[in-house]
């Protein structure tokens, strides 16, 4: 069982991958972001393979290697009960890369997560927002140039919240009424 | 030239390397203990020993010169249980001191033991007793139990600073690292012992028990003892500066420095300047402190009667930007400079320029510039030529009684600016104290003596509002609407290499 | 992988019993009501304890405050090696080293303080301690503090909940030979 | 198949303006949002048009403290994720690491994390049950799930020396062995947490203010939950037996006898039966690995990776050397990146670890179970009540800090 | 002068029964009810830690309940902005009003017979004086009705509550209950109906006379024995109306957190919980009163016990022992009406709102008016 996913993959899409490796058990394809969206699809439809199950979305931020940034899925099939982890490489001035959210919807959350995480833009993600963190956050805590102990200011309220509340002070608390425009 | 194999690979060295060098050019690491590259070889330690196949035995890898065709195993059975023995009978005496032992972090022993023995001891028998906590010098301490007798403290005395104050003495497991009788180990490198000893029978007293060292980080620093400019690692935890250690350069001092240079490092934290003041306001943030000095300086340095004066101790950035500065904030004031009185030089790294940027400031400021020193200083405002003048250090080197002069003359002044990392006696007279950093809380660089233009990092934030000298005359510009021709350290730092290529073209 | 032993879990049919609410209400209400009567009339399968005048046992291992040992002469017997303050992950432990006249103990800790605000009771710091020398088996609950001040414990308090170690220390044999 | 998910969008803010239309802020400060979380609901009367979860609020940068602490130090942090069950979460991360160093704990080991973890899981499950039975107002089941959690706790206690915040597991073994007197003490706690799981089943299970509340709620197909990355209990509500401990069996699992209980529908009443009736295989295992438990050490016995016995650190040069070693510079894990996930209360614990050879990991990623259940909660809960929000929140037995980390 | 008396003593009695009744049990199961018996079901100790100044002692946690009270006072009354102020101050005196005034024809014991007592046909009789009500505030002849219309009025204080605080959980909470308390009312009447036919009257004093009446000589006439199926359809009808569990999804706190009283904090907190739980002590009465006999003691009239249909009292008993046990009857009634309350509580969970609605109108109201049909045949048949 071990090694049939890889090879199976490794045959049709030898054009883009780049690297491959079974250490630990752990069946890895380092894929070009050219053929990645391609060969989600192929990982998902192909019955030999069924990928059924998207486990985790994550990054690595490499640092001082080239490129940098490394975006890693971790794929399961429930009928082969076999893994398969893609490890899609990436520049750190061009983080960008296509969602598979439509393909399995458990990379919503994560590829949010990793946009949060690591500034990693999924391009057609529905809502590509930043999860963790607060919108006004800046930067990517968890690449490996943030520093840890490094803070960031209070947030004023939200442009519709700030709104809201200084109509309210103007009408209600210091005795306008609303019709005073 | 020899060509040989290591483990499998080969390499074509130049006759007469070592195997232990042929092997690190391949990145091959041979654990070994009393072999240094700048000391003879004794080959006492035997834990290089490595396997050359047609020897008879193991041979010790710091001592056999490369053949040609020599194969050399340094992982094989043989020579893991030979390191595995000497590391065994290394440990038979050695006491378990490392929760007390200042090397504990940075150590050898522990090093080789984790990678190549990790196995317990086979021998129990009674350990040896030695000296323990043996001021062996004024400025090292010596443990006899954690001694390996490796010797190279004692080659080190021999050979680099031809001092020869210690020897082996007693016999077999009782041999003990002693002075010669009526000596201490007091020449002015000796604190260089602490860093090869191996172990932690060296160790020095002014780091002793004062941090665990690996809890600390390191930048690459200079020294600013001298005008040398020895390469150190600068070694600090939670901001607070805890030892210099000498950085290999070949260029400038090898694996060395001296001990008055060690222990320089102490100026960085003592009688800092605490905050930012302006005239009696000394609640300020940088912008407010800046729009008020520039106005002041506006109101005040304009025409005669007004003086610069730079520091030898700044950064060429800072320098700079200081010139920079003169420039446009104080209508081309004349320049004076200031730096540490000279004192004794050796012929080895020991410099009686006991300022580590002079060569910096002659080659910003001109040469011209180094006549008008602090002396001159003080002429100029005895004679009341001078009426605002702005220090870039408060760094004098003057007797008490000069002193003396120059306080009662600064009084009289109408401005006086001083930026510094230090008080320096003069705090109290000053009308504004900006707060400026020590080498170790930027970026920068200094040329030494020998025009070596060498640069050092930023190791720690600074505790107080303190700023990098050109930081803090860009603001001042600021603070008067006008900007200088540079914004940030880069475009800073590349302009005054653009300068000193050029000046270094022209030298030649 | 190859014995997979799936039970469909069963789901309580809805007949008349179940849908006329009332058989299983009052089977509901005879559990609860026959814990109230027994615990009514004698409280025996009353789980609290009133905490303060009553404690319960702490187990063995239970990781309470500190504490630090002393020697057989009643010395600390920590060497300031900072093993726990370089363990600890939340960086409690603040330990000064200083140079111990007796040359056999060498260093000691001028200053040891354990900041309980931050510590989060892991127990590491005394897996880490070669001494034998800090240990969290007091058995006294991490109490509140109303000043902050007093959630730093210094030495002294710590070595006034210590005991003496007697763990024997460095060397198989203890003995040194004599110079 | 994917034709029957909901549209993926964003926050659609045009529901907001409409009429007919309520939006409602539950949490993050909730009585029923434990763990904090927020969900913007969009209400039409009581129907919940559109769920959007909002999580975040108690991100505490555990893969960047992480990030910057040995192995060692990883522990305490790993505590604090699914707070409920943290011995579940020590043994997975431990089991990772030691993927990495490739080494095989001693038999022991297995044994005593099978048990311990099992032991977590039962309270993990109390605690679920019992918060469901609490949410929908039975808060009499509450307290006697919450008593038998007790029980359990007291057990871990004894043998970790504290109750939540553990730090048992170690990289290579366990801080400790059990106590000796640890099987009299199951056996005396046993007959209780039956009778407990008794009581809970007769006060819940057939009544029916019970079933209607929890019945046809929250249902999720299997096919949807899997695309949703869903695991555990929520995921055998749907009838798909995965089971990290059968399919892929770790610790003593492929050694004792246990059954995968699964549902059949998918909603809150199957997930509430599956993880009864899991706690039951769960008291089966411990007794199953309690009979079996072989003598033995229960670390791995390498000072490398171990610290060595306390009174050879006191004593030897040599493992004081190693203690010293293994304190200020961590255990050695040698290069490369492992996916290792174990079964943990909500579902698969994933943890991907890439190593560089230090004693720091360079990057730790928690795959919490948790996370993905709250990805999809919307899928549950629209086109459902307020109401019905609880009991299915409640099932997926949301975390706070796993979900946050 | 006989005026003044009859107003003095309908003072006296508004008194008795508001101030030492209806509030002091009322708010005392805030305590014993909701906390102490819950702590006893749930392995727990319950409320300890109060002390009275003097007395080292719990007193199963009495002072705990007067701490709490006195908390309440002291603490800070919060308005948010945007609530409407009126209303919003009104709304707890809304919801305390009717729960009060509903114990006015709440019979405490029989008339007081200023002659002799004495039995006939299992009635009481005065002879050689009159009945004079002494017992219940007043003696309304359309006391069931008086009931339903006060009750009716409840639906206001949670309504305004709900709307007044100007938060959406309010707002459900105050929609919630007001949907539940009118679906429920219909129940409520209809599930009487059939008692009413039996016992031909309103007057819940002569309901409770009606009811000690015996069934062949020996069993005791009461509401629960002539129409059990009404008196679990009342009962729930009835803690519907009041909003206790597992009817209590107006205030269901893991949902729409405290419901209409979300916004409420220190004593309007305190006074709609109070009226809560006065009402769920009315509930109490008003159940023992009309299905388990009110102030009947079984066998017990005028000047004693009778066994069989006798003449003479089996146990003669002075008359004044007779109002005691009456008393102490209707009061022990009440209080396992109101126990058996809060085990409900404490054993169930609760329903959706939605079940709420399906239960009252499509379970409750068929039953009811099945009961009404059956029970309006049976009348007609047997007499």
């Amino acid at each position: 069982m071990s090694g049939k996913a890889l090879k199976l993959v490794k045959k049709k899409f030898k054009a883009h991958i780049l690297d491959s490796h079974d250490r630990l058990g752990n069946e890895t394809v380092i894929v070009a972001r050219d053929g990645f969206r391609e060969l989600c699809e192929h990982l998902r439809s192909e019955p030999k393979l069924d990928f059924d199950f998207l486990k985790d979305v994550t990054a690595v931020d490499y640092l001082s290697r080239r490129p940098r940034f490394e975006v890693v899925y971790v794929l399961y099939s429930m009928t082969h009960r076999h893994h398969l982890r893609l490890r899609v490489p990436l520049e750190e001035d061009d983080l960008h890369l296509p969602t598979v959210c439509d393909i399995w919807r458990a990379a919503n959350w994560g590829e949010r997560e990793v946009w949060d995480m690591y500034g990693v833009r999924f391009d057609g993600h529905p809502n590509p927002l930043r999860i963790l963190m607060y919108e006004e956050f800046e930067g990517h805590p968890l690449r490996k140039d943030y520093p840890i102990q490094r803070s960031q200011p209070r947030m004023d309220l939200r442009r519709a919240e700030r709104d809201a509340v200084e109509e309210h002070r103007h009408f209600y608390v210091e005795g306008h009424s609303p019709s005073d425009g | 030239m020899p060509t040989l194999t290591i483990n499998g690979k080969e390499i074509t060295v130049d006759p007469g390397t070592t195997v232990l060098r042929a092997a690190a050019m391949l990145g091959i690491d041979i654990p070994h203990f009393c072999y240094h590259p700048a000391l003879s070889v004794p080959a006492n330690c035997r834990m290089c020993l490595v396997e050359i196949e047609k020897a008879r035995k193991l041979e010790p890898s710091c001592y056999a010169k490369v053949g040609e065709g020599m194969v050399v195993h340094t992982e094989s059975p043989k020579v893991i249980a030979a390191r595995r023995a000497v590391l065994e009978f290394i440990l038979v005496n050695h006491p378990v001191d490392c929760p007390i032992c200042d090397q504990a972090g940075e150590c050898k022993l522990q090093d080789y033991y984790v990678a190549y023995d990790s196995q317990p001891s086979r021998v129990a028998v009674p350990k040896v007793g030695k000296a323990k906590a043996y001021p062996i010098g004024p400025r090292v301490v010596f443990d006899g139990e954690r001694c390996i007798l490796c010797t190279r403290c004692v080659r080190f005395c021999d050979e680099i600073t031809g001092t020869s104050e210690l020897t082996v003495a007693e016999r077999g497991d009782h041999s003990e690292i002693r002075t010669f009788p009526g000596k201490e180990l007091d020449n002015p490198y000796s604190m260089n012992v602490t860093d090869i000893c191996p172990v932690g029978a060296l160790t020095t007293r002014d780091f002793r028990f004062k941090c665990r060292v690996w809890l600390m980080s390191s930048t690459d620093s200079i020294c600013t003892g001298c005008a040398k400019g020895c390469n150190v690692h600068l070694e600090h935890f939670q901001g607070e500066a805890q030892r210099y250690r000498p950085r290999f350069n070949p260029e400038v001092n090898e694996y060395w420095m001296c001990d008055a240079g060690r222990m320089s490092y102490l100026e960085l934290h003592a009688d800092r300047l605490p905050s930012l003041r302006v005239l009696e306001d000394s609640e300020l943030s940088w912008p407010r402190a800046a729009r008020k000095v520039a106005a002041l300086l506006g109101e005040k340095a304009t025409g005669e009667g007004v003086a610069f004066v730079a520091s030898a101790q700044s950064s060429c950035e800072g320098l700079m930007a200081g010139r920079e500065f003169v420039r446009t904030m104080l209508d081309d004031a004349p320049v004076f400079w200031t730096g540490r009185p000279d004192g004794d030089g050796d012929a080895f790294l020991i410099r009686a320029d006991k300022n580590p940027n002079r060569a910096g400031l002659a080659g910003i400021f001109g040469v011209e510039v180094l006549a008008q020193d602090a002396h001159r200083l003080l002429q100029e405002l005895e004679r009341g030529a001078i009426r605002v003048l702005y220090m870039m250090d408060s760094t004098l080197p003057f007797t008490s009684d000069e002193m003396k002069r120059f306080r009662a003359a600064v009084e009289k002044l109408e401005l006086f600016v001083l930026q510094a990392p230090r008080r320096g006696g003069l705090d109290d007279l000053a009308d504004v104290l900006l707060p400026s950093t020590t080498h170790a809380e930027q970026d920068g660089s200094f040329v030494n003596e020998d025009g070596l233009l060498q640069s050092f990092w930023a190791a720690y934030r600074p505790r107080t509002q303190a700023l990098a000298d050109w930081e803090v005359f860009v603001r001042l510009a600021r603070g008067a609407d006008r900007e200088l021709s540079f914004s940030d350290f880069e475009s800073l730092h590349g302009a005054l290499h653009a300068e000193q290529g050029a000046a270094q073209d022209a030298g030649e | 992988m190859s014995t997979h032993n799936v039970t469909v879990v069963e789901r309580p049919r809805r007949n008349l019993w179940v849908q006329s609410y009332l058989p299983e209400v009052a089977k509901g209400l005879a559990i609860t009501s026959r814990q109230f009567f027994k615990n009514l009339l004698t409280g025996s399968d009353i789980q609290t304890v009133q905490y303060p005048e009553v404690k319960r046992d702490y187990p063995l291992r239970y990781r309470g405050l500190h504490r630090l040992t002393y020697r057989d002469d009643g010395q600390v017997r920590c060497v300031a090696c900072m093993c726990c303050s370089t363990i600890c992950p939340a960086n409690c432990i603040h330990i000064t080293a200083a140079e111990h006249e007796d040359t056999s103990i060498e260093k000691y800790p001028a200053e040891f303080v354990i900041d309980e605000l931050r510590c989060i009771v892991c127990g590491l710091c005394v897996e880490a301690c070669p001494c034998d020398a800090i240990r969290m088996d007091s058995g006294i609950h991490a109490h509140p503090f109303y000043e902050r001040d007093k959630a730093f414990l210094n030495k002294d308090y710590l070595l006034d909940l210590g005991g003496p170690s007697t763990a024997v220390q460095g060397g198989v044999l203890g003995s040194r030979s004599a110079r | 198949m994917k034709d029957n998910l909901s549209p993926l969008s964003p926050i659609d803010f045009d529901h907001m303006s409409s009429e007919d239309v309520m939006v409602l802020n539950m949490g993050p400060s909730h009585p029923a949002m434990h763990g904090t979380v927020r969900m913007v609901l969009t209400l039409d009367g009581e129907t919940v048009v559109k769920c959007d979860a909002e999580i975040g609020y108690l991100h505490r940068g555990f893969e960047k403290q992480c990030e910057n602490a040995t192995w060692t130090q990883v522990f305490p942090y790993t505590d604090r994720l699914n707070y409920v069950s943290p011995l579940l979460n020590n043994f997975g991360y431990a089991l990772a690491v030691e993927k990495l160093l490739e080494i095989e704990v001693p038999d022991r080991c297995n044994y005593v994390r099978t048990i311990l973890g099992e032991v977590s899981r039962l309270s993990d499950h109390f605690t679920c049950v019992g918060a469901g039975a609490l949410e929908l107002g039975a808060m009499s089941a509450f307290l006697y799930a919450i008593e038998a959690r007790e029980l359990l706790w007291d057990l871990v206690e004894e043998v970790t020396g504290a109750r939540l915040t553990v730090t048992y597991a170690r990289v290579g073994g366990l801080k400790d062995d059990l106590t000796e007197d640890f099987p009299e003490r199951w056996a005396a706690v046993e007959p209780r947490l039956h009778s407990t799981i008794d009581r809970l089943d007769r006060m819940m299970t057939k009544n029916r203010v019970f079933m209607d509340r929890m019945q046809g709620t929250g249902v999720i197909s299997p096919e949807d939950a899997i695309n949703y990355g869903f695991t555990g209990p929520v995921l055998r509500s749907t009838g798909v037996a995965y089971d990290v401990r059968k399919d892929h069996p770790y610790f003593a699992y492929d050694r004792v006898d246990f059954d995968v209980p699964v549902g059949t529908t998918g909603d809150n009443f199957d997930r509430y039966l599956v993880r009864v009736e899991e706690m039951r295989q769960s008291i089966r295992i411990i007794n199953q690995a309690l009979r079996d438990l072989p003598d033995g050490p229960v670390s791995v016995d390498d000072p490398r990776i171990m610290l060595p016995e306390k009174e050879a650190v006191y004593n030897t040069i040599e493992s004081m050397i190693a203690h010293f070693k293994i304190i200020f510079e961590g255990v050695q894990v040698p290069a490369g990146e492992v996916y290792s996930f174990t079964e943990a209360g909500n579902g698969e614990l994933g943890f991907y670890i890439v190593s560089n050879g230090t004693g720091k990991p360079w990057k730790l990623r928690v795959r919490p179970p948790c996370l993905y259940l709250m990805g999809g909660i919307d899928r549950m809960v629209e086109g459902g009540m307020v109401a019905d929000i609880i009991p299915t929140f409640d099932t997926i037995n949301m975390i706070g800090g796993e979900i946050d980390r | 002068m006989d005026l003044v008396w009859e107003l003095l003593i309908i003072l006296l009695k508004i008194v008795v029964v508001v101030l030492l009744f209806a509030f002091p049990i009322g708010s005392l199961m805030t305590l014993l009810g909701d906390r102490k018996q819950s702590s006893l079901i749930q392995n727990r100790i319950g409320p300890n830690r109060a002390r009275l100044p003097g007395i080292n002692h719990p007193l199963v946690g009495i002072p705990h309940f007067l701490a709490d009270g006195l908390k309440m006072i002291f603490k800070e009354d919060i308005i948010p902005r945007q609530a409407n102020r009126f209303w919003h101050t009104l709304a707890p005196a809304i919801s305390l009003f009717p729960a009060i005034a509903l114990w006015a024809v709440i019979p405490f014991s029989d008339h007081y017979c200023t002659g002799t007592a004495t039995m006939v046909d299992y009635r009481d009789v005065c002879v050689d004086g009159a009945f004079y009500n002494l017992f219940s505030i007043s003696n309304l002849e359309a006391g069931l009705l008086y009931v339903f219309a006060i009750s009716a009025v409840s639906v206001y204080g949670a309504a305004i509550a709900g709307w007044a605080s100007n938060s959406k959980f309010s707002l459900l909470g105050g929609l919630r209950s007001s949907a539940q308390m009118i679906s429920y009312e219909v129940t409520m009447g209809l599930s009487l109906a059939g008692i009413l036919i039996i016992y031909g009257t309103l007057n819940l004093n002569e309901m409770v006379v009606v009811q000690g009446q015996l069934l062949w000589d020996w069993l005791p006439m009461w509401g629960i024995v002539v129409q059990p199926l009404a008196f679990f359809l009342f009962l729930a009808a009835m803690m519907a109306e009041t909003k206790r569990a597992p009817f209590d999804v107006p205030e269901g706190e893991s949902e729409i957190v405290a419901g209409y009283f979300t916004e409420f904090s220190s004593m309007k907190f305190a006074v709609i919980q109070l009226s809560e739980y006065v009402a769920t002590v009315f509930v109490g009465s008003l159940v023992s009163t009309v299905f388990l006999g009110g102030w009947q003691v079984p066998w017990l009239y005028g000047d004693g016990f009778y066994f069989g249909n006798t003449d003479e009292p089996s146990i003669p008993l002075p008359y004044w022992l007779v109002i005691v046990l009456r008393v102490g009857s209707f009061s022990i009634k009440t209080l396992f009406i109101l126990w058996l309350q809060f085990m409900l509580r404490w054993t169930l969970p609760r329903f959706r709102y939605d079940q709420i609605m399906t239960l009252g109108w499509k379970i409750l109201l068929p039953l009811s008016l099945a009961n009404l049909v059956i029970t309006a045949f049976v009348v007609l048949v047997l007499l």
